[in-house]
């Protein structure tokens, strides 16, 4: 009898606590998601969700304005350029980090030497940068090997961590002296003067934010308490969570479907997103055929373009792309808007195809796209498609990205083409082309094109040094022409994204934020929007 | 040999698999082709930094040494660091695998709980309508892949009838229970936190529906046999000209014996569904093993991989295990069988 | 022998269910093998976008409608049982002579070769056989087909392994065994001539009801984005990128669901007729 | 003909030694009918398998026409020393035509010429009274007795000298034991044949065999002629064995020891 009892006790309290379940939240919460995984490490992030996760939990010595109104201070007070090797940069007084050590120059060179030091990230921006030392507590100093005209903009990538918190919780590690550089502890932890907090990271699960109520620029009113970012999940899951209120801002890189379907819910707005960034089907220049420019002239001018472009119509009045010019794009320096899109020609193509060293029919092409991104996969069908239209023969491969990444290391395994899309890290030309196109930067996955163009290498040397604004422009549309003409390239389309919003969210802070920033991950500053 | 000698013999066998699953997997993970560090640093790292990862992961060491340093470290718990959350390899494990427990448990209970019965009706009533409906039912279970119920499942409870959670092990507004066992359900019984426990109830429904359904058709169908062969054994005759009631008959002595071969197979079915938490859990955005699994297969995360499938074998390992002591309960007759 | 009239047929064909299975895996066979001349759009499987007609629902054009590059999922579907019997067959045809040469060496050789043979066959059942193929294929070089079919297949063996070796410790003790041994027959003659024979009913049987479930796996490793590349039309593949945009564009993952899920039935239906013919369990 | 000498063999079974035989020594001579009895577990049929190479002895030898015989002997010798068993039910592979059972022997000894199985396998049904029909037979269509004639005529397959017949009639009824009966005795005049009878039935023993030996616990209890045996039995053992068969009449009754 005892014994039945217990149990009657446990099912009626079970069924009890089952049919009370209801929750009143006293914290306001933004969920978000992402497909791949996070990066909380500032000498570490690189990806949209890293930039996202960086830009609110670490500041940078620039930031963007709103609007592309150009650089603005955010922990600086602003820069001179003594002579055009040396860039000063003056520290705001008073900041304070996460674990309320104040801010000074000290601080400055210490991330900068991390970021260098551990070589991952953006450290690829800092190249011609030589040295970088405090001159005061609150002036530090650059000095570059050449005039590096991209800078000011690049630092808005160097997220400045808390010296004296990271050295504290330092541990043995590959760096000598430096120890781990405190890679263990940034694995969970924030050392940053952001608007937020790392309170919990799990690479392959969520990272939770929580609001860093001492920030120095104040947040707004209704900003929520905490932001929960989730990783990899899937499409159907986070529209149904929409739908139910469970889910606040969608990830970019819903299937048009979806969209499709979401623009008919009252409940969820979709914003319209204009971001500097492109897809490009990237074309390995080394590999025959395409070390051959009429090979690549015949597969660019046989590539069906307007197809494309119906592919990314979500409904007869939303497209979620723009044709695009070149490897200038929309919100960068030197981008012009009139400049037409490059079209299809079969004939040209096949006159090409003629003139090339190389017989297709001797060919397969190896064409590859990022598997997490099954977006992707159409236009890697469209450019089989129109490779056999020249005689070649194809394959087609969905590659994950640490594959991808791995096989792009070197160029005789990187693939014919591979669909890949690029957003540009800091509104400036060069941090876009020269990483990407420069004969010096194959080997990573965004110079997949393993590019080898003189006139090309020319140019994007001459933009960096470069400081005449005006100059610079010329050079780079002159640089953006090459890239056409040599057929360097494909470009499938420029970005335009669609990110679905709950009526949650939904409002003039939240939208106006998420349109009015242009670098990768810039838009979800969470400080700025608010909670309904 | 006694019932000691017995579990003492199971426990040494299970060892000995145990390492040759360590083995096959290590061998599997370090000679196919491709470099795990220069995967693990990203691509912006020099070649010197692959180099040092490559010292400190032992790559540039013979297979031998490399297991030799594996087992070494095994047994100090030490699994390495993985490459791809780039955490302790045991941390990770530590929080993914209860919830990939949790979940596959509450598979089992469903299997059971369901079918069990199922199969019990379908034998009981043998050609009877209910028969027929109950195997088309799992029938059904077992032709369908599990992703495919997911999906369904998915479908039905996200959309058209929202009465369930869809996705994580718990509400995130809720504060989650202090980590004592890492299972929700235990570990919010022990604070007394019902609210919680409710909660992490209703999110273990529909993943473990998923994964059990076929399962629960293999259940099913094999106690409806044995059932239903038990039935035609003399002893149950003997036991209706004692007019015992059917109850009784069926209670006592068809069902024990009946169940013998369904206890068996059900540490199989452990495996089986161990398998399809990898296919469900991506659906119900689940944050266990499998899915974790999945993800350091994709990005060539040796001792993510090796941990992977060791826990999951070990799980497996010991699941059978307490299958055979179960088994061993209902029928101690037949303990001593070589 | 007219075989639709002997007991055999008579037993299979007593449960209307083995017949219903029989036909549906004949009619997807044939299916598959005419597919280019069946299906209305075999350029679909091929290279080829048609983005002006994606996403269309089913119509009387395109029955089961088209995918989000404009192909005839129909037309896709029946090509994609063309990919899941060759998978289902090519896995047999590796996983059964290793399991039944393993199962009867070491059934029949006994002593230290079933000690060693047993073990590694226990090694491979103790890993769940999605798990072991998962692993397999992620460590191999990149997904594609083949690297499927070799995965499944080494996860699939050992239960062959089993089934042949419990059969084969019956029949040795059978007095035709010793009387071969007796004759001076060779031991590869007694294995596969004497013993085999003996274990074709519950092979024939398991090999039909696995048919279906290496399709099945198959079909989840697809899922998981380790089976045949695209455009190879994949039932797996297609369910998986369906079931992103549920429940909207449903088409995209339900009738190829609905196509795996058939062609599993069949074999199963027909195993179970099989079982019930060879009174054989498996 | 075969010669044995102090063979001894022992088993382990779960570390419990058996000695199944101990210092056997035996002579069994050509065209002999030898019978071995004795109960089960008397170690009749390890010494068979013995002979027949099934098992190797721990001690002793066993010489056939002078030749050493060990368990993996040449095919030459296999040949020579056939083998009919107890059970009908298993002494066929129920998944093969009379046919191939039949013509394994001849294919593997190379007895004919290869195109001439059929006409071999014909010949050697007949010698056992079986019509050239039963070839496409499988076993599961025959009786008992049937079954033992192929295993007869298997036996006879590989032209042996030496047939050793384990309980050949223990399993049939007791009409088709004598028709059975009959047919070796046939046989074995017609081919000069050597038999090794063992039973445990001693009627059997006293209509056909010349020789007995009766074995009991891994031991001969006595060996020597079957009348002699049968009317002089020396052991109590024998004793207690003749004793044992059933008898219809007092005066068969009284011929008993």
């Amino acid at each position: 009898m005892k014994k039945i009892s217990f149990f009657k006790t446990i099912l009626l309290s079970l069924i009890i606590s089952v049919l009370s379940f209801s929750f009143v939240s006293a914290k306001t919460v933004i969920r978000t998601d992402e497909a791949a995984i996070g990066e909380a490490d500032p000498a570490k992030f690189s990806d949209n969700i890293d930039s996202v996760i960086i830009f609110n939990v670490y500041d940078a010595l620039v930031d963007e304005g709103k609007n592309g109104s150009g650089l603005k201070p955010l922990l600086s007070t602003g820069w001179e350029y003594p002579d055009p090797n040396t860039l000063n940069v003056s520290l705001k007084s008073g900041v304070k980090f996460h674990s309320g050590n104040t801010l000074d120059a000290d601080d400055v060179v210490y991330s900068f030497n991390r970021l260098m030091d551990m070589g991952q990230g953006f450290s690829f921006l800092f190249g011609s940068v030589e040295s970088v030392t405090a001159l005061d507590a609150s002036t530090v100093q650059f000095k570059t090997t050449e005039p590096f005209a991209p800078l000011v903009a690049s630092l808005m990538r160097l997220a400045i961590v808390d010296k004296d918190d990271v050295q504290a919780n330092t541990v043995d590690g590959n760096y000598g002296d430096n120890g781990d550089y405190g890679e263990a502890y940034l694995l969970s932890t924030s050392a940053g003067t952001g608007a937020y907090k790392l309170s919990e990271h799990d690479p392959n699960v969520k990272t939770v934010l929580v609001k860093n109520d001492d920030y120095f620029q104040g947040h707004n009113a209704k900003a929520p308490d905490e932001v929960i970012i989730k990783y990899s999940v899937e499409a159907a899951t986070i529209k149904a969570l929409l739908l139910r209120g469970e889910h606040e801002i969608s990830s970019m890189w819903l299937p048009n479907e979806v969209l499709a379907a979401l623009s008919k819910e009252d409940s969820v707005d979709l914003v319209k997103i204009n971001r500097p960034g492109s897809w490009m089907n990237k074309l390995n220049n080394r590999r025959a055929p395409f070390d051959d420019v009429h090979c690549r002239r015949a597969i660019q001018l046989a590539y069906d373009y307007d197809a494309l472009y119906q592919s990314f119509a979500i409904t007869d009045d939303l497209v979620a792309g723009q044709k695009a010019s070149g490897a200038l794009i929309a919100g960068v320096l030197g981008y012009d808007p009139n400049k037409a899109p490059i079209e299809r020609d079969i004939e040209k193509a096949k006159a090409e195809q003629a003139k090339c060293k190389y017989n297709p029919s001797d060919y397969t092409l190896d064409l590859a796209w990022i598997a997490e991104v099954p977006y992707e996969e159409p236009w890697a069908l469209q450019l089989q498609a129109n490779a056999m239209e020249l005689g070649y023969d194809a394959t087609v491969t969905g590659l994950p990205w640490a594959k991808f990444t791995e096989q792009v290391s070197s160029w005789e395994n990187t693939p014919h083409a591979t669909v890949v899309s690029v957003l540009a890290n800091v509104p400036d030309p060069d941090a876009l082309m020269y990483a990407q196109f420069h004969s010096s930067r194959g080997g990573t996955w965004m110079s997949a094109e393993w590019a080898n163009d003189p006139e090309l290498d020319a140019l994007l040397e001459k933009g960096r040094t470069e400081t005449n604004e005006a100059e610079r422009i010329k050079i780079y549309q002159a640089a953006n022409q090459v890239m056409i003409d040599n057929a360097i390239t494909l470009f499938i389309t420029d970005f335009v994204g669609f990110q679905p919003i709950s009526k949650n969210v939904s409002n003039s802070d939240t939208i106006s934020t998420q349109q009015q920033y242009g670098t990768m991950g810039r838009n979800l500053s969470f400080r700025e929007m608010a909670v309904n | 040999m006694n019932t000691l000698q017995y579990f003492l013999r199971r426990i040494f066998v299970s060892i000995i698999v145990f390492f040759g699953v360590s083995i096959v997997i290590f061998c599997l993970a370090r000679l196919i082709p491709g470099d795990p560090a220069r995967i693990a640093l990203g691509p912006f790292a020099t070649d010197e930094m692959v180099e040092q990862l490559r010292e400190t992961l032992h790559l540039n060491e013979s297979i031998f040494i490399q297991y030799g340093i594996f087992i070494e470290k095994l047994f100090q718990g030490d699994l390495g660091i993985s490459t791809y959350t780039k955490r302790p390899v045991l941390v990770d494990i530590i929080s993914y695998f209860p919830a990939t427990f949790e979940l596959v448990l509450m598979s089992g209970l469903l299997m059971i709980l369901i079918g069990m019965p199922l199969g019990i009706l379908s034998g009981k009533f043998k050609n009877s309508i209910i028969d027929n409906v109950a195997r088309l039912i799992s029938l059904l279970g077992v032709v369908t892949p599990s992703f495919l119920w997911a999906i369904i499942l998915m479908l039905i409870f996200a959309f058209w009838f929202p009465i369930l959670p869809v996705s994580e092990r718990m509400n995130e507004a809720l504060d989650p229970p202090t980590l004592v066992t890492g299972l929700l359900l235990v570990d919010s019984l022990l604070e007394g936190n019902f609210k919680v426990f409710g909660d992490a109830f209703l999110h273990l429904i529909l993943p473990g529906l998923a994964i059990a359904l076929p399962a629960i058709g293999n259940v099913a169908r094999l106690t409806r046999t044995n059932l239903s062969d038990v039935y035609e054994k003399q002893y149950i005759e003997f036991a209706k000209s004692y007019s015992f009631s059917e109850y009784r008959i069926a209670t006592k002595y068809a069902l024990k014996p009946a169940s013998i071969p369904t206890v068996t197979i059900i540490g199989l079915d452990f495996a089986f569904m161990l398998g399809n938490a990898f296919l469900v859990e991506t659906v119900f955005v689940w944050p266990g093993m499998a899915k974790y699994g999945v993800e350091v297969i994709l990005a060539k995360d040796l001792n993510g991989i090796i941990a992977t499938a060791l826990v999951i074998t070990t799980f497996f390992l010991i699941i059978n295990m307490i299958v055979d002591f179960v088994v061993l309960l209902l029928n101690p007759r037949i303990t001593t069988k070589d | 022998m007219n075989f639709f009239k002997s007991k055999y047929f008579y037993k299979f064909s007593r449960n209307p269910l083995s017949v219903v299975g029989l036909v549906i895996v004949t009619t997807i066979v044939i299916l598959a093998i005419f597919a280019p001349f069946i299906t209305p759009f075999p350029e679909h499987v091929g290279p080829f976008t048609d983005f002006a007609n994606k996403s269309k629902p089913p119509s009387s054009t395109y029955i089961f409608g088209t995918d989000k590059i404009g192909r005839d999922i129909f037309t896709r579907v029946i090509f994609g049982y063309r990919i899941s019997l060759t998978l289902g067959i090519v896995v047999l045809a590796i996983a059964v002579p290793i399991g039944v040469t393993m199962g009867l060496c070491a059934g029949y050789v006994g002593k230290k070769t079933e000690m060693i043979l047993m073990r590694i066959t226990d090694v491979f059942l103790a890993i769940p056989a999605l798990v072991l193929a998962l692993s397999i294929i992620g460590l191999l070089d990149r997904p594609n087909l083949f690297y499927t079919m070799i995965a499944v297949s080494m996860a699939w063996w050992p239960w062959y392994t089993r089934l042949i070796y419990n059969i084969t410790r019956s029949v040795k003790t059978e007095g035709y065994i010793a009387a071969a041994e007796i004759m001076g027959a060779s031991k590869m003659h007694i294995m596969f001539r004497e013993i085999l024979p003996n274990c074709l009913p519950s092979l024939l049987t398991k090999i039909t009801l696995d048919l279906g479930f290496v399709i099945l796996v198959g079909s989840s490793l697809s899922f998981l984005g380790l089976g045949a590349q695209p455009p190879t039309p994949d039932l797996g593949t297609m369910v998986a990128k369906g079931a992103s945009v549920l429940p909207d564009t449903w088409w995209f993952s339900l009738f190829p669901g609905f196509a795996i899920l058939i062609v599993v039935l069949g074999f199963n239906l027909v195993g179970d007729g099989l079982k019930d013919m060879f009174d054989v369990d498996v | 003909m075969i010669k044995i000498r102090d063979i001894s063999k022992q088993f382990t079974i779960k570390n419990n030694v058996v000695k199944a035989l101990s210092n056997i020594n035996l002579e069994i001579l050509e065209r002999d009918c030898f019978a071995i009895v004795g109960e089960s577990g008397s170690g009749k049929t390890t010494l068979a398998n013995i002979i027949l190479g099934i098992y190797q002895q721990d001690e002793g030898e066993v010489l056939f026409e002078n030749k050493i015989l060990i368990k993996n002997r040449s095919l030459q010798l296999r040949k020579l020393i056939q083998f009919v068993q107890q059970n009908p039910m298993s002494t066929l592979n129920p998944k093969k035509t009379i046919y191939s059972t039949i013509a394994l022997p001849l294919k593997i000894h190379k007895i004919v010429e290869n195109n001439k199985y059929k006409e071999k396998v014909e010949e050697l049904l007949s010698f056992v009274g079986l019509e050239s029909n039963f070839m496409d037979r499988y076993p599961d269509t025959l009786s008992g007795g049937q079954k033992q004639r192929v295993a007869i005529a298997r036996a006879l397959a590989t032209e042996p000298k030496v047939i050793i017949l384990d309980e050949p009639t223990s399993a049939l009824d007791v009409i088709v034991q004598s028709k059975v009966l009959n047919l070796l005795l046939d046989i074995k005049k017609k081919f000069d044949l050597t038999y090794i009878f063992i039973t445990h039935d001693l009627s059997v023993v006293k209509n056909i065999a010349n020789k007995v030996v009766v074995m009991n616990k891994g031991k001969i209890e006595e060996t020597g002629d079957t009348i002699e045996i049968f009317q002089n039995p020396k052991s109590e053992y024998t004793k207690t064995l003749i004793r044992a068969i059933p008898t219809v009449t007092d005066e068969e009754d009284a011929t008993k020891p």
